[in-house]
C-alpha cells in the first residue's frame, strides 16, 4: 500500500513542480496574480475533492457575508438611547485599517509608500484614540437614577 | 509570529469589535463595550508588530506617528462640546476615508510588504478589490468634509443644486468604472491617481446638492461607506480584522440611515438626490393670523407646578440653545414639589440619531427617566403638562391627520393629547421640515416664545419664587 | 526587474519542490497530515506576508465562530410560538451531513464505505423529507384572525 | 464544477438556512423560511452531486438511498399526530446522530474521496475533527434514542439511578479521549470504533438516570449536539454548509435549552445530572382535607357565557387528552356570545416550547389570539374567568409566594388574579414538578375533575342548551 501511495504521490509531485515552473513562467512574464496560480496549483495537486484547493476568496467571502449578518443583529439590537456613541464608535474601531498604515510605514520596500503610510497612521491614530476617548467621555455620561 | 496565528488574533480583535457594539444594547454594558473595543485595537495593533517587524528606525516613526495621531485625537475627544457631536463624526469619517486611500496608495507602490506580489506584477484580485476600496474610501473623504462644512455652519446648508448634476455624476460613475478596469489590466499608478480624483470629485458632487438638515443621514450612508472601504482593504490584505470590521461598520450605517429616513418618512433615495430642507427652515413666519396663545415663564412655572404629570419633549432647539443643564434644573425643581416627570424622545429629534439622549445624559439626566416615542406615546392622554423644548416637527400633528402634508406617516409624539402644552421656540416659525406646526394654534398649547435656555432659566426662578 | 523576480521565483520554486518532496516522504512513511504540510508549505513558499498562506483552518474557524453569533442571534429573534417548527427545521437543516453521505456513495474507492455511506444517505434522507414536511405541516396551521 | 465555485454554493447554502431560521420569527415569514431553506438543502445537494460526479451505477444507488429514506420521511411527517411532536425530534435526532457516526467512518475508511489523505494516513487535523464529531454522533444517537423511548412512552419516564454513575461517566468521558489521542496518532480503524462505542455507551449513561418530564430540555441538548457534531464533520470535509449549519443548529439547541431552563427556574446542570420528575408527578393526591370547590360542566357555561373576558391557559393536560379541538369549538361558542377569549401561553406549558401553539394551531386558533406570558400576565387582574385546562405548575402561586418552594422564582400566569379559576384535570394531583398547587383550595377557583377533551366538550354542550 505504501508503494502505491508513493506512486499516486509522486504523480502528484510532478503536477506541483510543473505548477511551480509555469508560475515561475508568469512571473518571468510580468503578468499578475502570478501567486495566486501557484498556490492554487500547488495546493490543488496536494489536496483531494474538498479540500485546502478552495481559493481563500471565498473563505474571506464567507466570513464578510456573516459578518453582515452579525452586523445586521448586532446594530439593530443597540438601543437608539446610544445611537451617537454607536456612530463614534465604529468611527474608531473602522479605524482598524490602521493595519495597513502599520505594513507601510513598517516594512515597506519603497520611501515613497512610508510617507504614504506615516501620514495614514497619523490620520487613522486621531480617529482611533480620539473616537475610542469621545466614545468613553459620552457613555460616562449616562446613568441611571440614583435611589 | 506565524501567518496563522496572527490571523487568528485578528480574528480575536473582530470578534472583540463585535462585543463592543454589543455592549451598546444597554447603558450599563456599555462602557464595558468600549473598553472591550480598545483591546480588540490593540490587538489589531500589536500583532500586525509582531507579524511584520519593523526596523528600529521604522518602530521609532510608528511610535511617532501614533503620538502625533493620538496626541490630537486625545485634545479633541476632551475638548469637543457635546453639541459638536455630529460634526466630529464627519470630521472623523473624513479622516477614515482618506486614509483608506493612503493605505491603498501604499499598496500599491510597495505591494510586497502587504504580500499581494510585485511592483507592476500585483495580483489582479488584489488590484480590484483595492480600487474599490480607494474609490469609496476617497468619495467617502470629501463627502465627509463638506458634510462637516455644512454641519459646523462653514458653509451653507442650503442645497447646492448644478445643473444636470446626475448627467455628471453618472458620467464621472462610469469612468470610474472604466478606469479600475484599465487599472487591473495595466496596474498603472497613473491610473491609480486618475481614480482618486475622479472619486474625489464624485464625493464632493454627491453631497452639495443634499440640504445640511440632511446631513446626519449622509453622515451615516459615508460611515456605511467607509466600513465598506475598508472590507475592501481587508480583501486586498486578507485581514480578518478589517474584513469583519468593514462589514460591521456597513452594516451600522447602513442601519442607521434606515432608522432616520424611517422616522422622517422618507426614502433614502430621495435624501441622496438631495435638494431638501436648507435654510427655509427659517422662513414660514407668515400666516400668524389664526390666534396664538403667550404665555410667560410665570405661567408657565404655575402650570407646571400644579401638574402631577410632566413630559418634556426636547428637540432641536434645545441642542441649539445648550439649554439641557438649565432643563435639569428645572426637573429637579418639580420633582421636589413631586410632580412627576419624564422626557420623550422622538427617533430623529435633534440632527443625529440618539442626540437628544447624550445632551440630555450630559446634563445628568438618569437614562430611566427618558423614554422612546413607542413606549411613552400612549402616556400624553393622561398628561397634565408637556414642556416641549425646540422641538417642533417631530409634535406636528399634520404627520399623522393631514394626508397632504410632506411628512405625512412619520410618526410623532402624539403632545397634542395631553391637557396643556407649553411650546418653547423663539417664534412660531417652522422646523427643519419647513412645515407649519398647527399645533401653535390649538387650545391647549401655550406658545412660550424665546431662548430655550433663558426661558427654561426663568422658569426655575419662577418655580424656586 | 524581470530577472530579480525571476530568480526570486526560482527560490521559491526550489522551496515548492522541496515541500512537495518532503510530503512525498511522509506519505510514504504513512505519516499524517502531510497533505496539509504540502499544501502549506507550498503556499508559503509562493506568498507573503500576509496573503494566502494561511492555514485554511483559521478561515473556517473564523466562519464557525461568526455562524454562531449569527445562529445566538437570529434564534432569539424566532417568536416563542415558532419554538416547535423551529426545532423541527433546525433538525432538518443538520441533515445537511448529507454532503459527507453523497461523497461516500458517490465517489468513495471503498466498498465498505459505500456501504455505509449508503445507510448514512437513507437515514437523513428521513431527516431531510420528513423534518421539512413536518415542519411545513405545523407552518401551514398558523393562521391570523379572519377579519 | 470547480472547487472553488462549489465551496461558494455551499456558502450560498448556508446562507439560506440561516434565511430559514430568520423567516420564524413571525408565522407570516415562517413558510417562506421554510421553503427557503429546501432550496438551501436542494443546492448542497446539486453541488455536492456536481463536485464529485458519481458514476451511473453510484448515481442510482444514491437516488435509490434518497427515495427510501424520503419515503419514509414523507410518510412519517404525514401521519404523525401534532401531540407526538416531541417523540418525533426526539427520533430524527437519533438518525443525524447515526448518520454523522457513518460518515465520519465513511471518511475514515475512503479518506481520498473526502480529500482528507490517504487510508492509513490521514492528516491528523482531519483525524481530530473527525473524531470529535463521531463522538458526539455517537452520544447524540444513543442519547435521543432513550429521549424518544421515554417521551413515547415506551420506557418508564422514571430516572434510572446507577450507583456511582458520575464516576463511570467521568471514567468513560477520560476514556474517549485518550482513544481520540490515539487514533489521532495511529488512524486505527479499531480504535475508531472502539470510540464509536464508548460514545454510545456514554450516550445512555448520560440520559437514563434523567426524568421523563426533562426529556425536552434533553432533546434541545442533543439537538445542540448534533450541530456540533455537524460542525465537526464540517471542519473535516472543509465544508462551509456544514460549518455554518452546525453552528446554526448548536446554538438553536442551546437557546432553547437555556429559555427552558429560565422558564422553570432550575440549572442545566441539575436537569443534566438527571434524578428530577418522573413518575411522582401522578402522586401528591393526600392533603385534600382543605375544602375545594368542584363545579359540573354547567356550572361552568353558566359563569363564562356571563363573562364578558375569558383568558384561557392550556397546558400539558390539554395535550394528553387533545382537548384542543373542544377547546377551540368552546372559544368559538363564547366568542359568538360576545365574550372576549385569549389564550395564555406559559413558556414551558406542555412538554416542548412551543408545544401549546402547535396544538392550538392545528385547531385553528388564530395566532393573534395567542399571547405570551408576558404580553398578558397583567390583564388576569381585569379578567372575569379563567379556564386552566390540563395546565398545573405553570399556574403555581408557590413559584411566586412561597421561598420554601422548589420552583420558587419560576415565572408564572397570574391566572389567581383573576375573579373565576375553572380548573380541568382529572384530579387534584400534581403536575409534573410534582408539588401541591395551593390554588385549587382558593376561594374563586372552581375544579372541573374529569378529562379535558370530554369536559370542554359538554361545556360546549351546555353552552349550546
Ligand atoms: N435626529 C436625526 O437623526 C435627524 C436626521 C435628519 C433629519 N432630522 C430632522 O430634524 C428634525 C428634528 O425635529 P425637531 O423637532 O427636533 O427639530 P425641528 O423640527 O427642526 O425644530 C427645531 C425648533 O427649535 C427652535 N429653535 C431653534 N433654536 C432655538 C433656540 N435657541 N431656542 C429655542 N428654540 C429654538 C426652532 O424654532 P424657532 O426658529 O422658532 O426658534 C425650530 O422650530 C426633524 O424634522 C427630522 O426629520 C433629524
Ligand atoms: N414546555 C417545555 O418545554 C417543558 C420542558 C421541560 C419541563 N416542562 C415542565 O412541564 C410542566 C408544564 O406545566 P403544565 O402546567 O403545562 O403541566 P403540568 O404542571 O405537568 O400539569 C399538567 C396537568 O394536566 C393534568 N392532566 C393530565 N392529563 C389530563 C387529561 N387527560 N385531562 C385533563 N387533565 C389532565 C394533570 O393533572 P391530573 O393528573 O390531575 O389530570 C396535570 O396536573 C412545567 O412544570 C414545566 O417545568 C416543560
Amino acid at each position: 500500500m505504501a508503494s502505491e501511495a508513493l506512486d499516486r504521490a509522486l504523480d502528484r509531485l510532478d503536477g506541483a513542480v510543473q505548477a511551480v515552473r509555469d508560475a515561475a513562467q508568469s512571473v518571468a512574464n510580468g503578468a499578475a496574480d502570478h501567486a495566486q496560480v501557484t498556490a492554487d496549483a500547488a495546493g490543488a495537486a496536494a489536496h483531494g475533492v474538498s479540500g485546502g484547493a478552495i481559493d481563500p476568496f471565498i473563505f474571506r467571502f464567507a466570513i464578510f457575508v456573516l459578518a453582515i449578518f452579525v452586523g445586521y443583529y448586532v446594530v439593530w439590537s443597540v438601543t437608539p438611547a446610544l445611537h451617537t456613541p454607536l456612530m463614534a464608535v465604529t468611527n474608531a474601531i473602522s479605524s482598524v485599517i490602521v493595519v495597513g498604515a502599520l505594513l507601510a510605514v513598517g516594512i515597506s520596500s519603497s520611501g515613497f509608500a512610508s510617507v504614504l503610510g506615516f501620514i495614514a497612521l497619523v490620520l487613522v491614530s486621531v480617529n482611533i484614540v480620539g473616537g475610542f476617548m469621545v466614545t468613553q467621555r459620552m457613555l460616562a455620561m449616562y446613568k441611571k437614577k440614583e435611589k | 509570529m506565524s501567518a496563522n496565528f496572527a490571523a487568528f488574533l485578528y480574528l480575536v480583535s473582530g470578534v472583540l469589535f463585535i462585543l463592543a457594539l454589543r455592549g451598546l444594547s444597554h447603558p450599563t454594558t456599555s462602557r464595558r463595550g468600549n473598553t472591550i473595543g480598545m483591546v480588540g485595537m490593540a490587538i489589531a495593533i500589536l500583532t500586525t508588530l509582531f507579524l511584520a517587524v519593523p526596523s528600529f528606525g521604522h518602530f521609532v516613526l510608528i511610535v511617532l506617528g501614533i503620538a502625533i495621531g493620538g496626541g490630537v485625537g486625545a485634545y479633541i475627544a476632551r475638548r469637543i462640546p457635546m453639541t459638536a457631536m455630529p460634526q466630529l463624526v464627519a470630521a472623523f469619517h473624513s479622516l477614515v476615508g482618506l486614509a483608506a486611500v493612503l493605505v491603498a496608495a501604499a499598496a500599491l507602490y510597495s505591494p510586497t510588504s502587504f504580500g499581494i506580489g510585485e511592483v507592476g506584477a500585483i495580483d489582479g484580485q488584489a488590484l480590484v478589490e483595492m480600487s474599490i476600496g480607494v474609490a469609496i474610501g476617497a468619495i467617502t473623504f470629501t463627502g465627509s468634509i463638506i458634510a462637516f462644512l455644512k454641519l459646523d455652519g462653514r458653509m451653507s446648508g442650503k442645497p447646492i443644486m448644478l445643473p444636470s448634476r446626475h448627467a455628471i455624476n453618472a458620467g464621472l460613475g462610469v469612468l470610474l468604472i472604466v478606469l479600475i478596469v484599465a487599472l487591473v489590466s495595466t496596474a498603472s499608478a497613473t491610473l491609480f491617481w486618475l481614480i482618486v480624483l475622479v472619486a474625489l470629485a464624485l464625493g464632493v458632487l454627491l453631497i452639495v446638492p443634499i440640504g445640511g438638515a440632511d446631513m446626519p443621514v449622509v453622515i451615516s450612508m459615508l460611515n456605511s461607506y467607509s466600513g465598506w472601504a475598508a472590507a475592501g482593504i481587508g480583501f486586498t490584505l486578507g485581514n480578518l480584522a478589517l474584513i469583519i470590521t468593514g462589514a460591521l461598520v456597513g452594516s451600522s450605517g447602513a442601519i442607521l440611515s434606515y432608522i432616520m429616513c424611517k422616522g422622517m418618512n422618507r426614502s433614502f433615495i430621495s435624501v441622496i438626490l438631495g435638494g431638501f430642507g436648507g435654510d427655509q427652515a427659517a422662513a414660514g413666519t407668515d400666516d400668524i393670523d389664526r390666534t396664538v396663545k403667550q404665555g410667560s415663564a410665570d405661567d408657565a412655572a404655575f402650570l407646571m407646578s400644579n401638574a402631577s404629570r410632566v413630559i418634556i419633549v426636547p428637540g432641536y432647539g434645545m441642542a441649539v440653545a445648550q439649554a439641557q443643564h438649565a432643563l435639569r434644573e428645572m426637573a429637579d425643581v418639580l420633582k421636589e414639589a413631586d410632580v412627576e416627570v419624564k422626557y420623550a424622545i422622538h427617533p430623529v429629534a435633534g440632527r443625529m440619531p440618539g442626540h437628544m439622549n447624550v445632551l440630555l445624559a450630559e446634563a445628568n439626566v438618569p437614562y430611566d427617566e427618558v423614554f422612546e416615542l413607542d413606549d411613552i406615546n400612549s402616556e400624553f392622554a393622561q398628561t397634565d403638562v408637556v414642556y416641549v423644548i425646540g422641538a417642533n416637527d417631530v409634535t406636528n400633528p399634520a404627520a399623522r391627520d393631514d394626508k397632504s402634508s410632506p411628512i405625512y406617516g412619520m410618526p410623532i409624539l402624539d403632545v397634542d393629547k395631553a391637557k396643556t402644552c407649553l411650546f418653547v421656540k423663539r417664534s412660531l416659525g417652522a422646523g427643519y421640515a419647513g412645515i407649519d406646526n398647527t399645533l401653535f394654534y390649538k387650545d391647549g398649547t401655550m406658545m412660550l416664545l424665546g431662548d430655550a435656555k433663558k426661558m427654561t432659566e426663568e422658569i426655575v426662578k419662577a418655580l424656586d419664587a
